[in-house]
């Protein structure tokens, strides 16, 4: 069992003619993730890495029953020089990854996971709000490693060979970070269920507590990491959701603990966020809702067993 | 990307909001030719950090001699690490009332929310710690942005309403920047009602989301040299590289600001200081990997170097290829500690050794490694 | 009986302070209409026809329970000269018509009237879609006369003395055909339901299927009369709804059938209209649904009876 | 306000949108001057109605001499009850495709819808009837406009695929002319793709609101005085008055869309022939009914007038003070009838009685007296 994504999902790539596109593509083939098609207009009717490839979303999902995307188009600054060359007449993909997520929400897809970096924060206020038109539509990311479900299926970059199947659920901030984790997992025999890499943006699609609530519900899942980063309340809000009571047994950990304190120019963000959003805020906020808390990744295994 | 007080201003005035007259000097006889046109001036530190005044980087100067007094005593003054490249000499205002007011986006809302307050000044964050209620807030829509019945609502809420008028237009105005600018944080601080009844920016801060500088070429090649700051940090931005400038002696580089935050923990968990980080972020080629290693080792104060890098979009080979080119290129001689995981790690590894470099087993052990490494040398 | 508005109804009046607003808010009290305030941004706190006025819509709703709004409140050319007169410090209030209908509708106010005409169609779009987000807002107008029960209430222009109570429903999209039309009625002793001035506009807010299907299902109202003009297919809609059968006796009236054709300059419209809009469309979409056409006002009451 | 081909092509322009090169000519040696430096040309006659191809207003010249020609006979033509005030010359296009783009108000939607063609050109209409599938509609939500996915499936949709870059970009400049100018409708019919693959605007058509115009005086000012049309239409726009000209002998007053056109109807049913009519809207003040009596004697063909107006908004005694002064200050000789219901109806009727006009009873007896009194004395 799992969340998100599951042996029946059926997936579209968005992108999925571009270099990172056609790459991790082929990753997620190569697990058994059922790729049913991509998107890139213009070369619509045409086939890429053995599926068809159609000219836009709403193509693809009345061609294939696809349920799910991932997004791999450039984020805006690359975008732009693709645009330059556009005008020379050499024929692109929609550049905007925003856009992309817009065009997966309207076209019906249920789950959508935007690997792209870069996308401006505006762009993505706008994304959110045009999402609550669909709220069917669950969005991870942007800027990160999207999901995995082992040994099944994934969506986005983290590399199979460091996760395998079991019981515990893994959300991150944090790219690298979420693979750092599920090794050592993995090297220690604790599978994972699935793993979620909800991104480092300040504005993004699921938070920790969207995603803990369906671990919650996961009978597979027992055990839950959480490992945020400083900035933002997030962690917060998670560990007021797991202090009202969990069935699973949780660690956190949230670096950023000796990094150094970004120059603040203005008052606004103070405003709103007071004294929260520190490494000690978030760390007080786990212990209070009694989750343990690692102080290094590498402690993480020993406190979740 | 923040600009300075005399440059958000500036922008300001394109977006139509009156501004004080106010002309920039970098030297003293600046400030003096300043105050001999304008009359009796503030002469304010231009750095992009809060304080200013608290610092002792902004004073009042009534002749163009106390005005170059101030300016001399002012530029290159250091000021919460910024060294002053210049001031902005600004007419006083006839202040008759303060206002707050100023956007930002609030993360947990995933939305821009616009704050406004009768209670201007200093000590806003007080303000907002002590009495909440008596600043006004708006979630405004992002694409229909505030609506007029909207600020008449957050005006009247502040207890503005007698200004109405001047300030649901100046707060549109504002809120123009969003659209124009990408701007992720603006405020007005002093907004400043005069004796005579208009509405000013008193000071102004500006903030413009560094993922759309490709939209706003025009800014940074306006205000972008202004501030010289690190100047490794100067060199890393001009080769499109994330460095934070440190002040320990271990260099780091990594992929994804989480890990390179918990490198930098786990670095001092070991009993060593870090000089810089460098964070080559996803999808990094082997040039990528050379340019971080340049940058890093620009800075004398490095004696060695961990590099943590757990592949997803960045491939272990090209890590690897990178590492090993950039070493040879650049003649290191210091410790080099490499973490390497994750796609093609293999790979990657197989070119590290074949190199004669030796991947650490895992963070904590490469962490521990480079700060003994480094120890020993000292 | 009526539809909308009854004597429960708590009304507001958006630009009460001024000239129009004044007066014929003294006539909606002079009926007995139920005004419990007003707003006039800056003036919150005075009295004013005995009433009390807010600066704000909300303000007003939390003070009175208000569920339903006049809109008197000038149209934007006129707003232009105020806020030039503003700028000389003369405090005015918030000009914009379109603006007051969003705020009324942003408040929790059920019934908004909107008497106010020249509002652009491209804020009325705007307003359209903002509208959708406040399903239990209805709008009547812009550009309209507004709407009456006999003898109980009313919010708009519409003069009481030409009216009766009965059982007649009465839904127009002129103003003056509106007086008319419902004096010959009350001439004739046949008395009114409630009568509804949709508004001349083109995009405007209940359309005459949306006041037909609550004139059906008022038990109080027995006959119908629908009054028409050229543009627009909202009569052909109409049609078709009485079509598919209805329980009230109906007489429609299309008024401009000698109107000269305006001027087409490009095709948009035609193709999105074809042959539709024009009187004999309209007249023949009421006889093919059975409902009977009057070819002058004064033959209504007659084929009513 | 329905703008001429140039002028919307001006604006299209403004917008960024390509035009073929053009040079308006007001005499026919000014169109044998455009033809000298631009070569070829189309020479088109500038009316605010479709058609003029058929209608012999546009005309090919390859020289100077047949520019000239061309102009002499297009100039001062009428079509469709507009005389040719001018003439644009344009460039010919090497077309190699012709496309259909336009915006407008779909009432039914109560929204925007946006359309596209890859059969352009004149018979679009034939098209919408015959294949109403080959055009691919949009309706943008009003305030975030089209989207790029939405133009991009548009694009497609229409089978014009090929052209999906320059086609989204080109829809979104068109679209700016909604926040930008309140524009209603327009149209591109056809856009012209050329044998060297640019997207050119072939012809145009732009209509801003009339309730907007005040947030667009500029184009007022610098588009409003070309067409010179009903010498009496431009005198009662200049009074701010809502007038129709028609060819009758009756003219009409009346407040309310509604009740002018009944009133025409009545009018018609009667016997009778309306001259023009004046609707003086809601609110009408005194100064409104006799600055719409003056408008309306000006048309010499005029030969009574009927007054119909039923008081909501306007009230009975200042409609009716109007009218007595009006008559009196213009000394008016003719006929009038009036038929005066609503607020403050008695009042009105006893002013109008005091005046020596006697009130008809109601609106159909009101038209069959002002036939008769107009028949009697023709």
């Amino acid at each position: 069992m799992s969340i998100l994504l599951d042996a029946s999902s059926r997936v579209i790539v968005q992108g999925i003619t571009g270099r990172e596109g056609t790459f991790h593509t082929e990753q997620m083939m190569a697990m058994g993730t059922k790729v049913v098609g991509g998107t890139s207009p213009g070369k619509g009717g045409t086939t890429h890495l053995g599926v068809p490839v159609f000219n836009t979303v709403a193509d693809a999902v009345k061609a294939t029953g696809a349920n799910a995307s991932g997004i791999f188009v450039p984020p805006p600054f690359a975008a732009d020089a693709i645009m330059e060359a556009a005008a020379s007449g050499i024929f692109v993909p929609p550049p905007f990854a925003a856009d992309a997520i817009m065009e997966a929400a309207a076209s019906g897809i249920g789950l959508i996971v935007c690997i792209t970096e870069g996308i401006p924060i505006q762009e993505m206020i706008n994304v959110k709000d045009f999402l609550r038109g669909y709220p069917a539509a669950r969005l991870i990311g942007a800027n990160c490693p999207g999901l995995i479900t082992p040994g099944v299926a994934k969506i986005g970059i983290i590399p199979q060979n460091i996760t395998s199947a079991g019981h515990v659920g893994l959300v991150s901030r944090s790219g690298t970070l979420t693979y750092e984790v599920a090794s050592a997992l993995s090297a220690s025999g604790m599978g994972q269920s699935t793993i979620v890499g909800i991104g480092g943006d300040p504005v993004l699609g699921l938070t920790f507590r969207d995603v803990i609530e369906l671990f919650e519900q996961d009978p597979a899942t027992t055990h839950l990491v959480v490992i945020g980063e400083i900035g933002g309340t997030d962690e917060e809000h998670a560990a007021e959701l797991l202090g009202r009571g969990s069935r699973l047994k949780t660690v956190a950990f949230i670096s950023g603990r000796t990094a150094p304190e970004g120059k603040r120019m203005g008052h606004a963000g103070a405003i709103i966020s007071g004294n929260r959003g520190t490494a000690k805020s978030k760390e007080e906020a786990f212990r209070k809702a009694g989750v343990a808390v690692a102080e290094t990744t590498d402690e993480i295994v020993g406190l979740l067993r | 990307m923040k600009l300075l007080e005399y440059q958000a201003k500036e922008v300001l005035a394109s977006l139509g909001i009156a501004i004080p007259p106010g002309k920039v000097a970098r030297t003293p006889d600046d400030a003096a030719a300043a105050c001999a046109e304008l009359g009796p001036v503030a002469v304010k530190a231009q750095v992009p950090v809060g304080g200013r005044g608290k610092a002792g980087g902004i004073k009042l100067a009534r002749t163009p001699d106390e005005a170059r007094a101030a300016a001399a005593q002012i530029i290159g003054m250091d000021i919460k690490g910024f060294k002053v490249p210049l001031v902005y000499c600004e007419s006083a205002l006839e202040i008759e009332r303060e206002i707050y007011l100023g956007f930002t986006v609030d993360r947990d809302a995933r939305a821009n929310i616009l704050m406004l307050s009768a209670k201007g000044g200093m000590e806003i964050e007080q303000v907002a710690e002590e009495s909440p209620e008596s600043i006004a807030r708006l979630y405004p829509n992002p694409w229909r942005g505030p609506l007029d019945f909207e600020l008449n609502q957050l005006v009247f809420e502040a207890g503005l309403g007698e200004f109405s008028r001047p300030l649901t237009s100046l707060i549109k105005k504002l809120y123009r920047a969003i659209p124009e600018l990408d701007a992720v944080t603006a405020e007005i601080n002093p907004l400043v009602v005069t004796k005579s009844g208009e509405v000013i920016a008193g000071d102004a801060k500006l903030e413009v989301d560094e993922n759309s500088a490709w939209r706003h070429k025009d800014l940074e090649q306006r205000y972008g040299g202004v501030l010289e700051g690190d100047p490794y940090e100067v060199e890393a931005k001009k080769r499109g590289l994330t460095y934070v400038a440190l002040d320990g002696e271990i260099g780091i580089i990594g992929n994804g600001a989480g890990l390179c935050m918990s490198t930098l923990d786990l670095v001092q968990r070991a009993g060593g200081k870090a000089a810089n980080f460098c964070d080559i972020g996803g999808g990094a080629k082997a040039e990528v990997v050379q340019s971080a290693l340049a940058v890093i080792l620009m800075n004398p104060r490095v004696r060695g170097v961990l590099m943590n890098v757990f592949g997803g979009i960045t491939r272990g080979d090209e890590v690897a290829k990178g590492l090993v080119a950039a070493r040879d290129n650049l003649k290191m001689q210091l410790p080099l500690v490499v973490r390497l995981s994750g796609t093609r790690e293999a790979e990657g590894r197989k070119i590290l050794k074949e190199n004669g470099i030796e991947p650490g087993a895992n963070a904590w052990e490469a962490a521990q490694k480079i700060v003994e490494l480094t120890r020993v040398r000292a």
